[in-house]
């Protein structure tokens, strides 16, 4: 890994292609990778496969992606908070697949950790068992949940040193350490971006060697 | 106490249920309601599935709003002291591993096999189940929070779900503005009612076979 | 839970039974739980079922109990820095399953996150993978491996509040953040023990709700 | 140069295979000697299993021990300005994440089809495979470092491990004192010889079918 992976936002879009699938981290709007965001709809992308747990809301974040028609297909956990996503989902103009927030979060984290697949209790019963595998240990039943993976991760940061070591803030953390680890290319955006060495070894919730670009917030 | 009814009346019940010290997650809308209604000698930790344990509800008029920190609807919420942060994965994980004693929702159906629908109208609503379904399945009790008639008037509690499943035989007890049911191996009993209402009412209001024990509680 | 969790190594122990379960962190010696483990070689428990990376090295930590003959069984994936335990394994004095160190950190999560099992590909074409179920996801080969709880876990930390928030230090850390996840009850021994509110709510690593005893370390 | 040689040039050469910023992971022995050779224009990060990624060595004499920071041996060792540490559980997500670009290992047999055994001699040794398993099936590029023959002079690179296996098909380079081999589609290729070894004793010391190519490079 390169020592300074710090860049300029035009720089860091270089990798953002259309067609190409994108997991973008936050819960509503808190812990969006805004920044990033806001660079993608500069440089136009379209075709994208957004996988994040929701929408942002009308007009803001993951919400401008959705206002501009930059995504093919979603998979999420909600979009509630969202109106204009629901009524794209409704008249059929946006495709999504609904995925239990933990759910989501295990597969992520799966696709990110080399691990073939989790088997979870939940779904068992519902819509979203269907055409999944079930499998049995010791008597209870399970559903057999596959890895996510995408090309692109985009993160936000509180804090970033040049290297790409993270620290996240509060509930901003949500999906962002789980999101950085299951992509071939991950890029974060940080408010603060500070010298190698200031972060304690244990503050830093994401290494830097899981990390290809650094941009300022 | 003889005013309180409704919506009120059903929060009030709910928080009877937390005990001291437990670790309870509420739904959006009115589960939160229950934290109007804590006994004085209840204190409760809030855990948030978006990544903490100790909220401490909105900030008030003037006080500085941290846009860090969020409770589950996305609002700006305060923290307690002693409260910890936490990525999704990591909460899910407490979650799923039944580190939550109890998580209380809503419904828009909910049967006497304590199966719950509560993210889904075919048709009408595409808001997806956020992590109702990880909540449902993981939390060591769970508590439905209903009005027990839909505004049209027709029971919400019945003998089988007709909506998408959110969970399948994970609800441990209804509250209703009328009642108290709780979920048994035999079938929902009525332990329960509310000032002023009869077993008559419930039964006439409710789809779900019921349980009637020879000696029922008050709500109040 | 209680708001103070603090209580005497005697009183902790009350919940160490002939033939329980144990997990116990700790990599070599480094991060154990040892005052904790003193308890336990005082009050004479035997027959434990232990689950662990290691056993620490001969006559510290881990190794008291294999030294005292403390232990039925140990689950673990490495003893080689113990001469002893290699000794008494040899000897057939102890009995031990080996688990590669990965799969031993996913199978407690699992049982400390409600996950029925999870699909590896390490130990596939190995002895590892005797008697195990291979499910596969894509084309390629997995172990399913399932997951592991214990009556009780001991963790080492460096700073814990009173109600049991805990932050570990450095690489200290190692296995107690996931096997305080696992077991029915979690005993804590601390450097040191603070205030609560002392402690950033970004810095505690494993939250006071899974927490059932503070201990002075 | 010339004079290096046995254990030496095996890490002199193992170290020629780290790229400038490599996430680099070294077992027990033998690998860590790869730091002593490591070019000046290469610097790595050291991962290691128990939970960290920058180890900077062992503190040198008079230098204040941190007892809270070790090394996969479990020895002392320092931390280098932008390490991080984390735990296991996290640790071996990222090695079997792929998030690794080179594990090094030592070897009991290793085999022309990527076979490494290194952790069990039944009836002899007990001591467990650790984390081995893991870093050889989740490491981008898993190098074998090894003397080329055991102490009595057998072939220690087999066309068939005997014992039991660490994993099946996961090793890419092989270096010895001798030579250096890397397995590709068609079978294990000698892409380089030690100064003064010949193809001859390479192929009379290895019982693995090798593919030796008209031209052979040099290990120095």
């Amino acid at each position: 890994m390169p020592k300074d992976k710090v860049v300029s936002l035009e720089v860091a879009m270089e990798k953002i292609h259309d067609g190409i699938s994108i997991l973008i981290p936050g819960f509503v709007n808190v812990g969006v990778p805004e920044t990033l965001i806001q660079g993608i709809i500069a440089k136009g992308s379209k075709d994208l496969e957004i996988i994040s747990n929701n929408t942002s809301v009308k007009g803001r974040g993951i919400g401008l992606l959705v206002h501009e028609n930059r995504i093919k297909h979603i998979t999420c956990s909600h979009i509630g908070s969202n109106t204009e996503t629901v009524e794209k989902v409704i008249n059929g103009e946006l495709s999504v697949t609904f995925v239990p927030q933990g759910t989501l979060c295990e597969r992520v984290r799966a696709g990110g950790a080399g691990i073939g697949g989790i088997l979870t209790p939940v779904g068992i019963g519902t819509p979203i068992a269907e055409g999944k595998p079930v499998v049995e240990v010791d008597g209870k039943e399970y559903l057999l949940e596959k890895p996510i993976r995408a090309n692109v991760a985009l993160i936000h940061a509180w804090k970033a040193d040049k290297m790409g070591n993270v620290v996240y803030r509060r509930t901003a953390r949500n999906f962002n350490q789980v999101f950085a680890t299951a992509a071939d290319w991950v890029i974060v955006e940080a408010e603060h971006i500070v010298e190698v060495g200031e972060l304690d070894p244990d503050e830093i919730m994401t290494p830097g060697a899981l990390v290809d670009a650094v941009v300022q917030a | 106490m003889a005013e309180i009814k409704g919506r009120d009346l059903i929060a009030y019940r709910t928080a009877r249920f937390f005990n001291d010290g437990d670790l309870v997650n509420l739904g959006i809308g009115m589960p939160t309601k229950c934290l109007d209604y804590l006994p004085e000698d209840v204190d409760v930790w809030i855990d948030t599935e978006n990544g903490a344990i100790g909220l401490a509800g909105a900030p008030g008029e003037g006080e500085e709003i941290d846009y860090d920190v969020c409770d589950a609807a996305g609002s700006p919420s305060k923290l307690r002291p002693g409260a910890c942060c936490f990525d999704s994965f990591t909460s899910f994980g407490y979650i799923r591993g039944g580190h939550v004693d109890i998580t209380v929702l809503g419904a828009y159906e909910v049967d006497q096999e304590g199966n719950l629908a509560n993210w889904m109208v075919p048709g009408k609503t595409a808001a997806g189940m956020g992590g109702a379904m990880d909540l449902v399945a993981g939390a060591k009790k769970v508590i439905v929070m209903t009005e027990h008639c839909d505004k049209k008037g027709n029971p919400k509690i019945l003998k089988k779900c007709k909506l998408p499943l959110t969970a399948a035989h994970e609800v441990d007890v209804i509250v209703s503005e009328l009642c108290v049911l709780e979920r048994t191996e035999e079938g929902l009993v009525l332990k329960e009612l509310a000032p002023g209402v009869t077993v008559e009412e419930v039964v006439s209001k409710t789809d779900a076979e019921l349980i009637i024990p020879e000696k029922i509680g008050s709500m109040i």
